[in-house]
Order: C-alpha cells, then structure tokens, then sequence
C-alpha cells in the first residue's frame, strides 16, 4: 500500500460520511434509550460539515495537517454537543501528529490513531470502564500501536485497530456509565450500548476503508 | 410513524428561529454579523458592567435566547437541538457582553456544554476577557444532595439567570455578581415528571417510549431517563412526590419566603399546571412558608414533549430584590 | 387508549385551575363571594369607568381568565371545558365591574356563548346596568367576507380585548369604548391549522381524527371541523395559506402596521411559531407592511391541540394607542 | 295510569339522569364529528344537577311547578352551553304550564311537552330542518298534542311524542345545518346526526319511561 496523500484523506473523511450516514438513525435510537437521542444527527452533522469544507480546500495545494484542521473547525462548529470537542480535538492532534509530512505511511497513521484517543481523552477526562466512546478508542490506539510495533502493516494495523473498537464498544453494553448523560441513570444504563462507542466502530472501520482505498 | 411540526428544511430550524425571533422582537434583540448563533441584547452590555453570557441546547425555548435583554442576559450562544452550541458562537457572546469587568458564563450542566464552554473560556483568556463559569445544577432527580455539583440544569434556570443578570445589572462587582449567581443556584430546586415524549425535527421519531399508563419521574430536559417508571397519578400526588423531595433538602423555615415555578414541558396546558400550583400552595401553607411570587407557565421545554417540573428557590433579602429587579427581554419581562 | 392528563377530579378541573390562579396570583385577582367563576381584576372597576367583562368555555388559558387585570378586562366568567358559563356568573361579573357607567360584554360568537350572555344582560338590565354587547369575530376560516358576523371568535381576542379594555381604563365613555372594541374586531383577522386533537379531562379521548399526515386548515379553537383536510405542508406553505387568506381581505396598503400574533393551539413549541413568523415578515416586507409589534406564544389554546394560527390586526393611530396601552393581567402584560 | 305526582317528576328526572349516563360516550361522540365533543359531558353533568338539586328538594312539600324551575336552575348553572339555556328555558316554561296543580293528568303533561318545546325555540332560534334538537322536539310536542286530540292516554300521547323525536332525530343524518357549532360546516355536517337531536330522544323516551312507572 503506497503512502496516504491529502487527497487519501479527503477520500477518508468521505467514506467516513456516507457510514455515519448508513448508521445514523441507529445511532440515534441507542443515543435516546441512555442519552438524548441525537448522536446519529450531531455525527452526520460533523461529517456532512467536514465534506463540505474539504470540499472547498484545494487538496494538492494542502498537507494532512491543514486537512485535518480544516476537518477539526468543521466538525466543531457544525455539531458542539459532546461529540463536536471530542472529535475536534482528536483531529486537531492528528494533525499535530504529523506536522511537517507531505504524505504519511504507516508509521504515521498509527501515530495519528493514538494522537487522537489521546486527544479526545484529555479533552473529555473519560477513562476506559466509563461507558463513553473512549471505551473504543483507548483499546483501537493500543491495538493500532501494538501492530506496528510487531511489524504488520498500515492494513493490518488497522483491522486490529476495528477489532479492538468493536470489542470495546461490545463491553460498554454492560457498563454503567460515569461520564455523559448516561453518568445520571445508575444501573439503568446497564444493557444498553454506548451511542459514541459504537459511532466510534464506525468512524474506525472507515477509515480502514477509506485508506485502503489508495 | 413519523411525528408532524410546521417546519421548512430540519437542518434549517435553528437558523430560521433565529430569523423568526430577530423579526419579532428587532427593538430588543440581535445576532453578531457574521455569527448568527450568537444572539446580544441591544441594551444590555455597557461599559463596566459584567457581562451575563448563557447558552446550551436549542428546544427548550423560552430557555435559553428569550432570557436575553436588559436586566438578564447579556448574550446567547445557541446551539442544535438538545446540542451545546460549540466554542465559536459562545467566544463571540463573551466578545459581546464584556464591557471591560469580564463575564460571566451560566449554563446547565451537561458533559457537552462543559466542553465547549470551557474551551470558549480558554479563547476568551487569550483575548484577555476574564471569565467565569457558574453551571446551574437545580435539578434533584439527578444526583443525590451530596452530590449536588454533578446535578443537570433545568427549569431553575430562569430563576437562577434571573438573578444572576440582576446583579450584573446593578453594576455589582464580578465578585459579587459571581457569589450572587453561585447563591441562586444553591438556592434552587427543581423536579419534573415527564408523560409523553417529543421528537426532534430530524429524526421525527419519539425520543423515548412510555406506557399508555406511566409516567417518568425525574427525567431531564432532553428525555434522558430520569429516577423511576411509575403509574401515572393524580396532580395531587405528583406534586407532592416532586415536593417531597424538595423539602427533604431545601433548608427553609416558618416564616421563609419562596418563588414558585410551575413549567410546562411543552404539552402540558395551563390548566394543569394551575392545578398542580394549587397543591404547591396547600403544602406550602402548611409548613408556614410563603409564595413571594409564582411563575406558572412554559419557561424551559423540551419541545412538545408532555409533562411538568416545580421549582422552588429559598429567597432571602438579597435574592428578593434580584428577582423583582426589572429585566425586559423577548419572552421574559419583569417590571 | 386514554390521554395522560396531570389532574385530580375530571368534573373538578375549573374549580381546582381557578383555585390555583387565585393562588399564583393573589395581588391581581380574587374571586366574587359564593361566585368562584366570576373571576375580578382587583385594580381595575372604579367609579365611572365602562367595565370590560370577558368570558367563555375553559381550556383555551390564557384565554379568557388570563386577560382580567388593570387595563384590560375588568372581569371574566368562566365556563366548563369548551363550554360557555351560565348567566349566574356572568351577572355577578357584570356587578363588579359596573363602576356606574355601564358594562360591555365581550367574548368569541358562539350559540351558547350567545344564549347564556344575553340571558345575563336581560338580568343585568333588571338591576339597572347598562349593558352593550360585542362579539368577536375574526376568525376568517369559519365564514366568508360578505357573513363576517357569522364567523368564529378565536386568537385575535387577545387583540381585540386589549384594545377594549384600553380604551375603558383611559375612562372613555360607554360609545367610545363600544366603538372602539367593534373596530378593534373589525380590523383583525385570524386563521389557524391543527395537526393532533386535544382530549377533555372527562372523556380522555381525542376530540377528533385525523390522519398521521394530514392538517385540518381552519380548525375552530374547541376541535370543530374547519374548512378543509390537506396533506400536512412545510411551515411556509402553511404560513402562506394562511396569509393570503387575510390578505385577501385585509384592506392594507403600502406603509400602513400590523400587529402580529403567532399563537400556538397548545402543544406547537416556540420553535415552531417564531419559523411561522419568520415567514409572516417575509410576506409582509414584500407587501411594503410594517410590523408595530409580535406575540409569538401560547394566547388562545385548545388544551394540548397541536397547530398554530396567525392573526393580524391593521393598525391605526387609535388602535396602535390602545394596543401599547399598559396592563397588568395575571397571563399578559404590557409597559 | 294514575295523576303524576310531584315525586313521579323527581322520579322521572333520576330516570333521564340514568339514561343520559347510559348514553354519555355516544352523545360526545357525535358531538366530535360536527361540534365540540362536549355534549354526553354537558348533559350528564346537567341532569346530575338536578338530581342532587332535587334530592335536596321535600318533594311532598313542593308543587310540580317548583320541581322544574329547581330543575331549570340546577341544569343552566351546571351546564352553559347551548344545552344548558335551552333545556334551563324549556323547564322553566313546562312549570308555568302547569302552575297552580298539585298534580298532573294527560292533557297537563301534554302541555308540559308542547311549553318545553315552545321555550327551547324561543330561546334558541332554530326552526325545523337547522339541524338541532328542535327537529327532534318539535315534532315530539306535534305528536304528544295530536295523540291527546285524538284521544290517546298518558302513555300513547308520550309513546306517539317519542317515535316522532326519533324520526326526527334521524331526519337530521341528511341535513346541513343552521344552528350551533355545526352551521360553519357547510355540506361537512352531512351524514352525521345532531347530537342535541340524538340527545333529546334519550330525554324524551325517559320521560316516558319515568312517569310510566306511577
Ligand atoms: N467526557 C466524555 N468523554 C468521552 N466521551 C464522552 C464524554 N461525554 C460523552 N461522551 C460520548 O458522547 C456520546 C454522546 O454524544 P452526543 O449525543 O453527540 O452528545 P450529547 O450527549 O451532548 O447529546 C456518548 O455516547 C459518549 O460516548
Ligand atoms: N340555536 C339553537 N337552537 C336549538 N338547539 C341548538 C342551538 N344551537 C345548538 N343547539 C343544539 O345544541 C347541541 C350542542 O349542545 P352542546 O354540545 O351541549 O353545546 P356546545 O355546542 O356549546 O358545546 C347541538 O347538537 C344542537 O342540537
Ligand atoms: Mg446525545
Ligand atoms: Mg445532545
Ligand atoms: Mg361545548
Ligand atoms: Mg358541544
């Protein structure tokens, strides 16, 4: 697999879009049996907001730091909610990440998977067992990050990465919740999936997708 | 099936309110060029003056935007439905409402509307804007009284907001509009009882499922679940579970003083709410404790959805006069 | 499959809803003696000033009992749900609110409401009051131009009342204030459009059908069939109907004002009724029609009817006087 | 059949009370598809009314007269309405028919009969063929003075008044009505009963019943 160019990203974020889009009204319906339900409307939101702006953005003329900026304003700004600085600032750090790169490989990508658990976590201070999307996207970080570690590559990486997501976000169903709207019902929460763990399968699994494209 | 609302484009409801609202009350209220989501108060801010800024979720009008004007808040950020409005929108209300003494942010508190505030309080600090935050927490179904700091913020608000931009409007020090704000909070309680679900414009489904026969004590402003399924009752009981509890923790004695809030979720009429006010008064009298005034009507909703909360804040002298201060906004006026 | 409804006794609710009004409102409203349904304006009949007497069926609050207070009407006789009050306490209201220079009778043109309210001024024309009549009749949907006398009275009654009651607190004689409350009707014109049925407290069963995705366009306030069944349309489509219904008979030109009311039929959330007004704006702007004022809300409800109507009122220097004339009621005011 | 006695009015009120009761749902029912909805509830609370009113009452001290301007008065402040002048008026007039007996034999319930129908369309305005309760009982009161010229007894003179109100009643199923909530409806009102119609048959064939059982 050659090296991921801004335009892969772009390619990402689309593929991201159309799955949330698929698994909105499903992730609504989990975000209203625990929380509000709106977490299927603020992710289409987020990502219909990305496309729109990296539609706009002259993607040769760009490097993966100013599309994921560019990605992190967007999201932001189109969704607030709890999802909107989550999501920002782990595109902020993934960014950050790779800082300086034309394109990115492997190496990068992980390192842009962990910035980003990393990111979301300092900004929403969840820790893993709290029944949030972090339950997801801790293990995904690791996974991904021991992958590389191993050897296998960018593909392999994050099919470990989705693995570990969806794991994660299986285990959240018997959770009671800590953080979030959830962090209110006590055992009623106990049962019931996490909205943001499982939006954050989604957004992993295409990714995969979305990469493996190029 | 799909709920029905007079509604144009789903995506589009926030930004068309607003367009409804500016037309409405042009004299009172207006949004930042450039940044519609922030709504100001033509005569609130001044020079001096600690500015009030609020915000959170839309779909729970009057709460949060009909609260700005003179006397209240300074400025709005407002957000999707049930949505925190993210940072922008809220650093610019901050821009808006300082008039030099800093401001003041007052919001429920809720996970999301924590995250973009806070991070609109750190843009606010590089532009040298000193900020505060005080989250409103008046909601006793959702934590226990020890853990009164991590309660959500509901229909109290208005009361708490309300005095909070009394004393700004007064021109009292940031230190003393902020233990005032802090003070109306501790002094406010708020339970509600939920009967029927709402819908949001873009899923036009029913954000929760109830029992022909039940009801759901406790639940929050957005249908997150609240303490407990239980049968539906009659107006009597309901107010005296809600009260119940209310006087299990408010620290008031013979011969005190309350203000009342009766609200409607949405769909809950008057006539309703006006008999639950009735028990609200017979309890009260019979604890020796006095109605200094009462507001009965939808003042924090969660669209249409059916159902009612009492709020009751302990006023002493200082919170009296802050809440007879006038105020003069769009959908809340005090004179 | 029963509504949920947050009452105690069904055959209770006026007296209980009444009980709880005096409650919440104690320094603006009593009660006549032995008369629970003849509800009084504390500071409004004095000597010599035409007293204002409102009344009707229950179940649209605020309307009627909403509206007495100083500067508006003087008193209101309340009826059971959607039912006109009897002559009894119509009578005593027509007592309390004689200042010696006679009383008029406002209140929407319905059979009953007729029957029971001339039966009162034949009473009170037996103890020497002078007693005149004027009905509102604004609502456009329930008969053509040409039998405007024939037509419903329903939101614009808040307009109508205001200006009445106006005009008798600023001590106009009885013809003046006759005069004015015929052109305040005369000049407002109303139409709505209901999406869901409201249920009374005795039957808790829906008033009517209608399909999951239709709207009744010119459904009366108490679920009377209107004048047709359409396929639920945006907010703008409905808002457009509506207006040019008015329009079509409203003798506006270029430059001249309106009032606008945005009303909510009971469970149509704020949301709603300020992206019908957004609409309302347009539509006047393109006819050159100023806006000297809106009320977006719930004014005149059916229970927990889902729908919304929009009136309008063509203004003049009088009526523009009269309408920014304060008052001081229990559910509405101006300053 | 005996002369009715102040105590078979009391009696004869308890009996329509029973049977409005009986007749509520259906009542409001009809009134939903071309009024308000409000009808079975008006006339049961108003017949209520009365019934406490009348329990209240020394039956033996009073004269029939006095039993139905009770009657009147209880039903018009328990009801307003339409329902409530009209049958307020329509009471009112059968104790001035009747004013000075102790008791009342065939031709004086007959005149009851012809008076209430008398007083209702005085206090309502509607002639035959609006589509109200008036084209159930005018044609009662025809038939009740028809039965009596003729020669019928108590029970004829009412059982004649009855199936009139009846046929009048179904009569209205066609009409479009001029009176009432129902007269801004145009043509809508086709195919519906009047429910004040509806109603007045159940008061009328309880009349029947209730003075039938002296
Ligand atoms: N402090 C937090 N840290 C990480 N994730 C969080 C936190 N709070 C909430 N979440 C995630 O956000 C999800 C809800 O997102 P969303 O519905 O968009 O926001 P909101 O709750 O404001 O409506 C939850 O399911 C949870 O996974
Ligand atoms: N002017 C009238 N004359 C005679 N009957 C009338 C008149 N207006 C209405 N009605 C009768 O009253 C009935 C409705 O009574 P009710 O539902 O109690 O009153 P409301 O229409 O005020 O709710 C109608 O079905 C009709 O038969
Ligand atoms: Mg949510
Ligand atoms: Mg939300
Ligand atoms: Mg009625
Ligand atoms: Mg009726």
């Amino acid at each position: 697999m050659t090296d991921i160019t801004t335009a892969g990203l772009v390619t990402m974020f689309r593929t991201i879009g159309a799955a949330i889009e698929a698994e909105k009204a499903r992730l609504s319906e989990l975000d209203g049996v625990i929380g509000d339900a709106d977490h299927g409307v603020s992710m289409a939101m987020g990502f219909n907001a990305v496309n729109d702006a990296l539609a706009r953005l002259d993607a040769a003329a760009t490097d993966p730091t100013s599309v994921m900026n560019t990605a992190a304003k967007a999201f932001l700004n189109a969704v607030g909610a709890s999802a909107g600085p989550l999501y920002a600032t782990a595109f902020m750090r993934a960014g950050a990440a790779v800082k300086g790169r034309a394109s990115l490989d492997r190496d990068a990508v992980a390192a842009m998977i962990v910035a980003m658990a990393k990111g979301m976590q300092e900004r929403g201070k969840a820790e893993r067992g709290e029944k949030t999307m972090m339950d997801a996207w801790l293990p995904a970080a690791e996974a991904a990050e021991a992958a590389r570690a191993c050897g296998k590559d960018l593909t392999g990486c994050l099919a470990d990465a989705v693995a570990a997501a969806s794991a994660g976000a299986e285990a959240t169903t018997s959770m009671v919740a800590a953080k979030g709207r959830a962090a209110r019902l006590g055992d009623r929460a106990i049962g019931h999936m996490d909205p943001g763990a499982a939006s954050a399968v989604i957004v992993l699994r295409a990714i995969a997708e979305g990469l493996g494209q190029e | 099936m799909k709920t029905k609302k007079l509604i144009n484009d789903p995506d589009a409801v926030i930004k068309e309110m607003l367009e409804g609202i500016m037309a409405a009350h042009p004299a009172l209220l207006t949004q930042v060029p450039d940044h519609p989501r922030a709504v100001v108060a033509r005569h609130g801010p001044r020079p001096g003056k600690v500015g009030l800024v609020i915000g959170g979720g839309s779909g729970h009008e009057p709460t949060f935007v009909g609260f700005v004007g003179r006397g209240l808040a300074d400025a709005c950020a407002v957000g999707n439905v049930f949505a925190s409005p993210p940072p922008d929108p809220i650093l610019e209300c901050a821009k808006a409402a300082n008039g030099g003494a800093g401001v003041i942010f007052m919001y429920g508190n809720y996970g999301g509307d924590v995250m973009n505030f806070d991070m609109a309080a750190e843009l606010a600090g590089m532009e040298d804007i000193r900020v505060s935050t005080v989250l409103t927490t008046d909601d006793v179904a959702s934590a226990p009284p020890e853990r009164r700091a991590d309660r959500r913020g509901v229909a109290g608000n208005v009361f708490i907001f309300k005095a909070a931009g009394a004393a700004c409007d007064k021109m009292c020090s940031f230190e003393d509009c902020e233990r005032a704000a802090r003070k109306a909070n501790d002094h406010t309680f708020t339970m509600g009882v939920a009967l029927a679900p709402c819908s949001l414009p873009q899923t036009l489904k029913h954000n929760f499922e109830i029992g022909p026969e039940d009801m759901e004590i406790g639940m929050g402003i957005h249908g997150e679940p609240g303490v407990a399924r239980e049968k539906l009752k009659t107006a009597d009981r309901v107010a005296d579970d809600i009260l119940d509890r209310i006087f299990a923790e408010m620290p008031a004695k013979r011969g005190d003083n309350v203000a009342v809030l009766v609200n409607s979720l949405g769909s809950t009429p008057l006539m309703e709410l006006y008999i639950l006010h009735r028990r609200v008064k017979q309890r009260l009298d019979q604890i020796g404790i006095g109605i200094h005034g009462s507001w009965v009507g939808s003042y924090c909703t969660s669209l249409e959805m059916t159902g009612a909360s009492i709020t009751l804040m302990l006023l002493d002298a200082e919170l009296t006069e802050l809440l007879d201060h006038p105020c003069d906004c769009a959908m809340f006026k005090v004179s």
